[in-house]
């Protein structure tokens, strides 16, 4: 029986910053053993565990869509020892990578209905792997109409700018990206995500929306979809909380019964009304 | 002993009642013996449930720093010498305002080392201990023993030099003597008469039990940083195994943390699960203070703790 | 924390304190060829020593 | 298979035999209390003691555990590949456990191997290799409450085999095939000797007289009992150490951290626990259990509750008293759960 604790190593094939503010960077790793990436069995919604040898491990969405191949992104922000010491690693480093680990967006539950996806700020990242997913010609007849909403503080801050670029161009899906005030050179949208939420008033008619966000977002967002007629059995969100196994073992990302990191992330609005609010 | 539980549970009751205080921190009896509880009434029916024993091993100012923020408003709490230095420190650390508390002074009667009683029935289970006099009526299921108090006090309420408390607003008995004759400077430092060598065999020997729950400085009303270095993990000043250099770090640096302002109430002893003697490093410390500084902490609210203010005649022969 | 250092039983001349100018470059030289040669001859530390190697 | 009997003048032939293919740990009495050691010799073995000091629980999941090894280094290829710690050696034997501590590690088991992910092999191999031979209690103390908790003095669970002490001799119960091995050779015990030990037990199960309800704890929801007004006053006097769930002996929340030290560097895990502050808190600043409140109800939820949800009704507590003698504090387990049923 494989031991789950160990790593697989990967190597850094590539690392840019994100953003304007060089608070987050985004990495493309490469399995060093082939195999491994082979039995990496992900999908969108799951997370892993980069694991930099000496500084330790943090629990970080899978942004990469198993559609595109071995390779896995991941966005980092930098906040704590672990991410910094990523933030300065480069090109050519290596680094491990454990999972893939937690349940995922509920794909199949989905099958048949239309998708309103809405992200703010980084929290986008398992967003952008169902997006690839979700609009891969093997599964985008699946699924009904796609509207994705996406907003950030500034246009420097918004993330995968050349994916939802390509998503809008291609007609597959209603893509809304809005900034939170007006910027020079920008000519999309300007609002807080609940706003333009409100105006694109996307119908919760055989809909399934999955949302996320930092919590203020959330907490407007909510009555938006309230009043829009939706159900908390409808809404699908995704949660972080501190990790340390990964495993449902170590005792500390547990929402009630629920061990984030292996019950979760994802929960329906409706599980999470259930639910102590220790996240 | 009774008579002081009454006029507390009186006085408490007639604070609360008149509104005078929110809350009264005191103490209440514990489900198992020797083990005395904080106990915070809020009613005048609460505060029936008071009591004061020769078990209050808790250092009760803690109780004053660790509350969030209007939490609770005016306090009333038991306090006998050492928790009233404490509470001294703690004014003068400007944790606390002096009109926020209100003090209802008792002169200890020497607290009850409940190991120690332990200790005379190796592997026997206590089921009741009471207070007759002077003395302990201990009981277990095939035995029953009267102990002396003064045989099985805790070791810092035998050198205590401050019984009574040194600032309070109301008296729930007369003041009694102030020490009980024990000199701290012949028992503190321990290892000091030990040559180089054995002094660290000792030191590692006295936490080779630990198991670093950190009750040692949860129990201690001086520990009050939001984070502790030995928490902070960037940077991360002290490893987290229970190697033997990490777990003397922590010990090394908690008393250090205590320099000039350890009132020697024995709290921390006390709440440790493992029996550790951690006063053989906060005494050392305080030993050094008395010595350097002829300084003697929480026993007056004017007085300039050592550690916080520069002065020119400050001894400075360590430094070359 | 000399003395309480020196009390659990680190070698006295482990720790060393000075009042050094930044002015005083020749104090700070002086210094520093003391305490080292101090702690050279007191040999390897044997305490407060963290060997990650060993089996934990 | 049969009840097997030992006489104790022959115990020394007995664990010197099994000496031969264990490593025979039991209680014994150090500096006054009983504490786990190794087992030198078999008169060192305790037969009256209520329960040792600490739990046992250090043999499978050590305080301290150094979980893999690696070279100090992100730019080569060998800086990520990590070595795990070799497997415990040989097989070990814990004699004259208390029935609600190896109790503890059947409720361990379920959280520690759970499926293909969740299957911690460091708890799994010294589960494996070690030998649980039980000590039934014909004494229990007043805060033991493990008949209110799914356990009880002569509880078998967890076990592979028990022991009742009847005076000059042993009644030795096999429970597993491990336990088999361990009896194996002993003669057959007779139905007085059987019946003498099930009094025993019926005793000693009447000795225990701190009750504890769970019955509203289990018809009520998680919210229902989250939100309950009792949570108030719990706290109050709570220090947020560690020292009930260090003495517990089913708490297993951990830390993992990384140690470096020139060009190596090894994964170590050190228990944790939830009272600490620093537990849950996000890097954000953000903390899901920020106040002691939410630190306290949690260790009782996940006890009473959360467990029980999750594992179809197990509680994650065997009655075996320790927090109720250690915490500093004199939280009483006892009173809150009864609070939680009230």
């Amino acid at each position: 029986m494989r031991n789950t604790y160990i790593p697989y190593p990967v190597r850094i094939k590539k690392a840019e910053v994100a953003t304007e503010d060089k608070q987050l960077k985004t990495f493309l790793l490469e399995f060093m053993n082939e195999q491994e990436g082979e039995d990496f069995d992900y999908t969108p919604g799951q997370f892993a565990e980069l694991s930099v040898s000496g500084y330790g491990e943090i629990p970080i969405g899978i942004a990469s869509s198993p559609t595109e191949g071995n390779d896995l992104l991941f966005t980092v922000n930098k906040v704590g020892s672990v991410s910094t010491q990523l933030h300065n690693m480069n090109e050519g480093d290596v680094m491990g990578v454990r999972g893939p680990l937690g349940n995922s967006y509920p794909l199949a539950e989905m099958e048949g209905k239309n998708i309103t996806i809405v992200a703010g700020g980084f929290a986008v990242t398992t967003l952008r792997s169902t997006m690839i997913w979700l609009l891969d010609p093997a599964n985008r007849s699946k699924y009904g109409e796609i509207t994705f909403i996406y907003g950030a503080r500034t246009p420097g801050l918004l993330l995968y700018e050349d994916e939802w670029r390509q998503w809008r161009e291609s007609g597959q899906a209603n893509v809304n990206i809005t900034i939170d005030r007006e910027a020079e050179g920008w000519d999309g949208l300007v609002g807080f995500v609940p706003t333009v939420c409100e105006e694109v008033a996307p119908k919760p008619d055989n809909a399934v929306a999955l949302i996320c966000g930092p919590p203020v977002m959330i907490r407007f967002t909510q009555p938006v979809f309230d009043k829009l007629g939706w159900q908390p059995e409808q809404i699908v969100m995704s949660l972080e909380n501190r990790m340390k196994c990964g495993i449902g073992i170590c005792g500390r990302c547990n929402v009630g019964p629920e061990y984030v990191c292996k019950d979760g992330p994802v929960f329906t609005k409706a599980h999470l009304d259930q639910l102590p609010k220790e996240y | 002993m009774e008579a002081v539980a009454e006029k507390i549970r009186e006085t408490a009751a007639k604070l609360l009642s008149e509104g005078k205080v929110d809350c009264v921190i005191g103490y209440a009896q514990g489900s198992v013996p020797m083990r005395d509880y904080p106990y915070f009434a809020y009613t005048p029916e609460e505060a029936q449930n008071l009591t004061w024993s020769p078990f209050c091993c808790n250092n009760l100012a803690n109780f004053l720093i660790r509350r969030p923020k209007g939490e609770i408003g005016k306090v009333a709490i038991t306090a006998q010498g050492c928790v009233s230095r404490s509470i001294v420190g703690l004014i003068k650390e400007n944790q606390i305002a002096r009109e926020d508390v209100y003090i209802l002074g008792v002169p200890s009667p020497g607290m009850v080392d409940r190991r120690k009683v332990a200790e005379r029935f190796p592997l026997k289970t206590i089921t009741e201990v009471t207070v007759d006099g002077e003395d302990l009526i201990v009981k277990g299921a095939d035995f029953e023993e009267r102990i002396p108090q003064k045989e099985v006090r805790r070791d810092n309420c035998y050198t205590c030099v401050q019984r009574n408390p040194v600032i309070c607003d109301e008296m729930m008995a007369e003041e009694g003597p102030a020490d009980w004759g024990g000199d701290i400077d012949k028992v503190a430092a321990p290892w000091e008469k030990l040559e180089p060598a054995q002094r660290w065999e000792a030191f590692v020997g006295e936490i080779d039990s630990c198991i670093r729950c950190y009750a040692c400085r949860d129990a201690c009303p001086l520990c009050y940083c939001h984070v502790c270095f030995v928490d902070e993990s960037m940077p991360q000043w002290c490893g987290k195994t229970q190697d033997e250099a990490d777990v003397a770090t922590f010990h090394i640096l908690r008393a250090f943390h205590c320099a000039g302002r350890c009132t020697d109430c024995g709290a921390c002893e006390s709440a440790c699960p493992q029996g550790i003697k951690v006063r053989r490093f906060t005494s050392k410390i305080e030993k050094d203070i008395r010595e350097l500084y002829d300084y003697t902490p929480g026993m007056d609210l004017e007085a300039t703790p050592p550690l916080s203010v520069y002065r020119p005649n400050d001894p400075q022969e360590f430094i070359k | 924390m000399k003395n309480l250092l020196e009390y659990v039983g680190i070698e006295p001349g482990r720790l060393h304190f000075s009042w050094i100018s930044s002015a005083e470059a020749t104090k700070f030289q002086d210094t520093v060829i003391e305490v080292t040669e101090a702690v050279k001859a007191l040999g390897p530390a044997q305490h407060m020593i963290k060997d990650i190697r060993k089996v934990a | 298979m049969a009840d097997k009997i030992l006489a104790k003048d022959k115990l020394g032939e007995f664990l010197g035999k099994l000496q031969a293919d264990y490593e025979l740990h039991a209680p014994q009495e150090i500096e006054g209390k009983a504490q786990w050691a190794p087992l030198a010799q078999a008169e060192d073995a305790l037969w009256e003691f209520s329960n040792t000091h600490m739990s046992p629980k250090e043999y499978f999941f050590p305080q301290t555990e150094c979980m893999m090894r690696f070279v100090n280094q992100q730019d080569g290829e060998d800086g990520m590949v990590m070595h795990a710690e070799p497997e415990l050696e040989g097989k070990r034997l814990l004699l004259n456990i208390r029935p609600c501590d190896a109790k503890a590690f059947s409720v361990l088991d379920m959280i520690f191997v759970q499926d293909e992910m969740t299957n911690d092999l460091y708890w799994k191999d010294k589960r494996d290799k070690t030998t649980l031979v039980g000590l039934a209690c014909s004494d229990p103390c007043p805060t033991c409450f493990c008949t209110s908790m799914n356990c009880g003095p002569a509880s078998t669970t967890g076990l592979d085999a028990l022991l009742f002490d009847l005076g000059d001799k042993l009644l030795v119960r096999a429970l597993t095939e491990k336990g088999e091995a361990v009896a194996e050779g002993l003669d057959e015990a007779g139905e007085a000797e059987a019946a003498a030990a099930e009094e025993q037990t019926k005793a000693a199960e009447a000795k225990i007289t701190s009750e504890v309800g769970m019955d509203q704890v289990n018809a009520r929801s998680v919210m229902e009992l989250y939100e309950a007004g009792m949570w108030d006053r719990v706290y109050e006097s709570c220090l947020n150490c560690g020292t009930c769930t260090y003495a517990c002996p089913t708490c297993h929340c951990f830390d993992i951290q990384d140690e470096t030290q020139g060009g190596e560097g090894r994964r170590v895990r050190n228990w944790d626990n939830c009272m600490s502050w620093l537990f849950t808190m996000h890097g954000t600043g953000h903390n899901p259990r920020g106040t002691k409140k939410d630190r306290v109800r949690q260790r009782f939820m996940h006890k009473f509750k959360y467990i029980p949800v999750k594992r179809g009704g197990e509680i994650g507590c065997v009655g075996c008293g320790r927090c109720v003698l250690l915490c500093p504090v004199n939280i009483d387990v006892r009173r809150v759960v009864n609070d939680m049923n009230a």
